[in-house]
């Protein structure tokens, strides 16, 4: 029973690689998935996008593959372009960068860096992948299933989703990527509290253990108020109760038969609860990933290690209590909006702390720009811009204006795009080394890099300024409502560069397959890292160390005075320190 | 077309919309500063202390270094100013003081739908007639009760909600089947309509004009076509227009969806 | 599951710390028993409801403290589980505060539309 | 499966000292519990948010049966206490002792599913249904998951019963009873809440 990840890796084929149980083997599945479904979820959004920017004009290429239902002559309809939204926001946050961040980084960094052989419960750990998948594929899948994929945006908002088609399937799928989740933050915290090698005390800890730590915390405890309300949802569409449909309802002429007393409302606060603590769930596994990276690239500790610690514990506690400023103008009691406008106000101080941590880790640096050192050199300044752009709309008044618009995208979108997945992107080229023992081509690494960094803030950037327009969201034809078209330029300009991030998206897919089977061969620690993920072999075998490792040091020791390389790695025993 | 810069806001015609102007140009004001000052630091550090092969790391205390909180206090003190003299005081303004009483607004109903906004005047009477969701069908959209003498001299009408400028208007939002949202973009105004409740919103339009409202929440496939006119007008010519409107009897007002 | 170290030593009762008290657990067992009596027989008086409530719930809480307590080890637990379940409360209280809270100070803006009907009707 | 550790598998673990002092497996269900928690408190919160906004709510003894619920009650109290005392006598290594306690704590698992199945079908034959009002919906949902709760916590007891042939002796078997124990007692817990909450107020 409990030996199985000991001693050997498993010799077949289906027990090695799909249903594996070790840790490494399970971070590579989640990895090459979650691209899998971001490829596919920014697939959808570019056909929106020309939806945008040219309404009523056939799709080029693809608009004749889709069903003339949906695309009739190649012209995308309403139920199409919500559709795609639901599933876009929905693949994009809980099968893409979720799975990416915490379960695939995660799974194979995490029990490395504390030095583990495994996670502690490897057989859970595989069930977490596969219930992803399933919801996963079966999410893509209402497509094609009756009813069609759900059309009520990845929030669900009740009533509306009860009376959609196609939510059903979004529902259960839901139940079992939460489930999937809930497994898998149990195990991350069971092996990063338990599992520790010897010596390496919490304030040892590397920052990105940290972020995986309350990462976990976050999708343990807020995860299931959005499973409960998934199934009282299910239960509102296949028993007819009406958890969340008050009486009288009447839609398009026809009386809604339901017995009624349901709360709207309280699907949004159910909704949120978990919604917000998912944006850090988002945004901690990137912050860390970039103080993994900034420490090794500058050759120095980052600077307040401590601080940063704190910050995100911080964010943990309070993330739980700032849900409702997404609820500022939703018929919420504005007394609860002043509460939730203070939290909201208060969480933005652990963020700037962390930011500013960041920057003052550079001074002193002797800063090497490799590839990923640039994405997360890329993630400050962008991540920034997406914090400050928060700020007008964690503000009640300010929101009542930018509630809904355009706005509100371009600032999520900042933190989550050019924050999170720009600093995903540079945890793959700094970790790609450990997991292959090869490294990825540096010259298409920039070209990606550049390339996706100006696409990105030409998709984004004219969000704020539609949304300043006043342009709402989750409108399928802009220029049906006039005053948004003094902005509508933009839109182009947006759709332009979108279709150029796909297209810089190319070499960095090249540059993955390329590095796998043909990059050139690296030794353990190409970076001259610390942390003890870079002390066992790449990559690493089954059972990760050759010895269990003992630690000696922080996490940090970059450019220790008197050691006689400027890396001195925590498993190392030595005097001077 | 051309606003004045005005960081690219539609022009203000509502009594509050000045405060949230002046809140969101303080907010980009401030940010575009951080934002600069901060990149400039940040260009320096990369500059400064790019990877040179004979010089070496300069090591700063960082276990017990609390640089990194300077920023926070003075981000921090911002913060506190804008909730305790911006935020709190104007949201009560705004969402938490209705008119009532002396003041004397005009009321009416407006009731959302899937894919149109109706509304409902009470009439001369000052009284709204009942409303019945089992009365509503095609030529009666928001399902007036006739029986009630009050609802003899109402005025329903669709996608079209006319106010006097200069006077506090109340409006009664509620909605049929899903949550909708009221926008005015000129007005910066936004409040949804919820299922089951009757939220109360209030606007003193500054400035006769016709002015789009638009559904700010998804509400289905049409979404994007739920829209409305608001005819902001003196309030003579307001006075004027309810008085042509006044039916002897009560309006068959438009299908629903009729605007598309 | 993987407990690598149980491989070390092979006690079964290594890391369970908690010698169990049989005693205990029937004076536990008569304590929930009555327990359960009293809060039915109480709910026979028909107590006013805010009363009703208060007295049932204090009474499950007694009882699920009990069961905690004792027949799940909290006593003489690490203190680590402790934190474990402060946090939870801790965020369970926010999860039943903010959400009820609202729903009271909005019960003004709500509309009862089938009763108003159903009242008229009768 | 004690037997089938190899040389090669004990060299290759780690020290055997967890960071916590606690059992990988006793840290994971109190972790699961800690999201149970949350889980049913949502559902509370939903019970208690309807409720304030509903125009008229049914008193729990006019619609259910008090002496059924009560009974049910106790037959989960009890349940608790034979799952402790399997939990006693695995501890004092009295295998015939821990079969039998954790037998009648499996078969009481089926006598709280029989009464409440007993329940539900007096229910649906006056055709009171979970649509049929939002108090129905509740009581439905919460007791049909609590349920859901209770036959997970038999299907792991009775893999135990069935492993204890084999396991007896097996390092971790003390530490699964425990565990299963938490999860046992942690539905019963619900219990203790769902029934005043929904039979007697």
């Amino acid at each position: 029973m409990s030996d199985d990840q000991h001693g050997h890796a498993p010799r077949s084929f289906w027990r090695r690689y799909v249903f594996a149980t070790d840790h490494k083997v399970i971070g590579l599945q989640y990895f090459f998935t979650s691209w899998v479904f971001l490829l596919i979820g920014f697939t959808m959004v570019l056909l929106m996008r020309w939806e945008l920017a040219y309404p009523g004009t056939p799709i080029p290429f693809v608009g004749r593959l889709i069903s003339p239902l949906l695309a009739p002559g190649g012209i995308m309809t309403g139920e199409l372009y919500n559709s795609l939204g639901a599933m876009h926001g929905t693949l994009m946050i809980f099968l893409g960068i979720v799975p990416l961040g915490f379960a695939a980084f995660g799974n194979y960094i995490l029990p490395l860096q504390i030095g583990a052989d495994d996670m502690a419960f490897p057989r859970i750990n595989m069930a977490s992948y596969w219930l992803y998948f399933v919801g996963g594929v079966l999410m893509l899948s209402s497509f094609i299933l009756p009813g069609g994929a759900a059309q009520s945006g990845w929030t669900s908002y009740a009533p509306l989703a009860e009376f959609n088609p196609g939510q059903t399937t979004w529902l259960v799928s839901m139940v079992l990527i939460i489930t999937s989740s809930l497994l898998g933050a149990i195990n991350f915290l069971t092996t990063g509290i338990n599992m520790r090698a010897p010596g390496l005390s919490l304030f040892r800890l590397p920052v990105f253990v940290w972020a995986q730590l309350v990462t976990s915390v976050l999708l343990l405890l807020a995860f299931p108020p959005l499973e409960a309300a998934a199934v009282l949802q299910l239960m509102d569409r296949v028993l007819h109760t009406s958890f969340f449909i008050p009486a009288g309802l009447v839609v398009l002429g026809t009386k809604v038969a339901a017995s009624g007393g349901g709360s709207p409302l309280l699907w949004e606060h159910l909704f949120w609860f978990l919604g917000h603590p998912e944006v850090y769930v988002l945004l901690l596994p990137a912050m860390g990933i970039v103080c993994e990276i900034i420490a090794a690239n500058t050759r120095k500790p980052l600077h307040g290690y401590k601080i940063i610690v704190y910050s995100m514990l911080a964010i943990g506690v309070l993330s739980f209590v700032v849900w409702a400023h997404h609820m500022f103008v939703s018929g919420m009691s504005p007394m609860l909006g002043n509460f939730f406008l203070v939290t909201t106000m208060i969480i933005s101080v652990p963020s700037v702390a962390i930011l500013t941590s960041m920057i003052y880790s550079l001074q002193g640096g002797s800063i090497r720009f490799s590839v990923p050192m640039l994405f997360a050199l890329a993630f400050m300044p962008l991540f920034g811009i997406g914090g400050l752009t928060g700020l007008p709309l964690g503000l009640t008044v300010t929101d009542i204006y930018l509630h809904d618009t355009y706005y509100i995208i371009g600032h999520f979108h900042y933190v989550v795009v050019t924050g999170s997945i720009i600093a995903l992107m540079g945890g793959v080229y700094h970790w790609f080394p450990k997991w292959f023992g090869r490294k990825m081509n540096d010259f298409w690494g920039k070209v990606h890099f550049w390339g996706s960094v100006a696409a990105m803030n030409g998709v984004f950037f004219p969000m704020f300024i539609i949304g300043l327009h006043g342009e709402s969201r989750r409108l399928y034809d802009p220029t049906a409502q006039i005053h948004n078209l003094p902005a509508h330029y933009w839109h182009i300009v947006s759709t332009v560069s979108a279709g150029l991030l796909m297209l810089f998206q190319l070499p960095f897919i090249i540059n993955v397959i390329h590095g796998i089977f043909w990059g050139e061969k690296t030794q353990e620690n190409p970076w001259k890292a610390t942390t003890l993920e870079w002390a066992c072999p790449s990559p690493p075998p089954h059972g990760n160390f050759e010895k269990p490792p003992r630690v000696y040091h922080d996490p940090y020791g970059y450019s220790v005075p008197g050691y006689r390389e400027d890396w001195l790695p925590q498993n190392v025993e030595w005097e001077g320190a | 077309m051309s606003y004045a810069f005005n960081w690219g806001l539609p022009p203000a015609a509502a009594s509050f919309a000045p405060e949230i102007d002046s809140g969101i140009a303080l907010i980009h004001w401030a940010m575009l500063i951080i934002f600069v000052l901060w990149g400039a630091f940040f260009t320096y550090l990369l500059i400064r202390y790019r990877h040179r092969a004979d010089v070496g790391v300069s090591l700063d205390d960082t276990t017990h270094s609390l640089k990194s909180l300077v920023p926070d206090v003075i981000v921090m003190i911002f913060e506190i100013g804008l909730i305790i003299f911006y935020a709190i005081p104007v949201w009560a303004h705004i969402k938490m003081k209705f008119p009532g009483g002396n003041e004397d607004p005009v009321e009416l109903n407006v009731i959302a739908q899937q894919f149109a906004w109706n509304v409902q005047y009470p009439g001369p009477d000052g009284k709204f007639g009942r409303r019945k969701p089992e009365l509503i069908n095609f030529y009666n959209p928001i399902g007036l009760d006739l029986t009630d003498p009050a609802a003899q001299d109402d005025v329903v009408l669709a996608n079209e909600i006319h106010l006097p400028a200069g006077a506090k208007a109340l409006i009664h939002l509620s909605t049929l089947d899903v949550i909708h949202s009221f926008g005015v973009p000129e007005f910066r105004l936004k409040q949804d309509a919820v299922p089951g409740m009757e939220i109360p919103v209030w606007v003193k339009p500054t400035q006769a004009g016709t002015y789009e409202l638009a559904c700010a929440q998804l509400c289905g496939f049409a979404h994007s076509l739920m829209t409305g006119v608001v005819v902001v007008q003196s309030p003579d010519q307001y006075q004027a227009w309810l008085k042509s409107r006044a039916p002897a009897k009560p309006q068959q007002a438009a299908a629903p969806g009729a605007n598309f | 599951m993987s407990d690598h170290a149980a491989v070390a030593s092979i006690d079964p009762r290594a890391h369970h710390p908690h010698r169990p008290e049989v005693n205990i657990y029937v004076a536990v067992f008569v304590a929930l028993a009555v327990l359960t009596v009293t809060t039915v027989l109480v709910s026979y008086w028909h107590l006013p409801i805010l009363a009703g409530v208060a007295v049932a719930m204090m009474i499950a809480t007694v009882k699920a403290s009990l069961v905690a307590t004792f027949f799940m080890h909290l006593k003489g637990e690490r203190a680590f589980i402790y934190g474990i379940l402060a946090m939870t409360v801790f965020f369970v209280l926010f999860l039943f505060i903010l959400p009820i809270s609202d729903q009271d100070l909005l019960s003004g803006r709500m509309t009862h539309t089938n009763v108003t009907a159903e009242a008229e009707a009768r | 499966m004690g037997g089938r550790m190899t040389t090669a598998a004990a060299v290759a673990a780690p020290p055997s000292e967890f960071r916590t002092g606690l059992t990988n497996a006793k840290l994971g269900v109190w972790l699961f519990l800690a999201s149970e928690v949350m889980l049913f408190a949502t559902l509370f919160t939903t019970y208690i948010v309807l409720r304030l906004g509903a125009s008229e709510w049914p008193r729990g003894w006019e619609v259910l049966n008090v002496p059924l619920g009560f009974t049910n009650t106790l037959v989960l109290i009890v349940s608790s206490v034979t799952m402790v005392m399997a939990y006693a006598k695995c501890w004092d290594r009295d295998y015939k002792g821990f079969r039998i306690y954790l037998g009648v704590t499996i078969a009481l698992g089926f006598v709280f599913l029989g009464i409440k199945s007993f329940e539900w079908a007096a229910k649906f034959r006056v055709h009171h249904f979970p649509s049929t009002s939002i108090y129905y919906a509740l009581y439905f949902t919460m007791t049909g998951l609590h349920g859901l709760h209770v036959i997970c916590g038999m299907i792991v007891n009775g893999a135990l019963f069935v492993l204890s042939k084999k396991e007896w002796d097996h390092p971790l078997f003390m530490g699964r009873i425990e565990g299963s124990g938490l999860f046992w007692h942690f539905v019963d817990i619900v219990w203790i809440f769902l029934f005043p909450t929904f039979y007697l107020l």
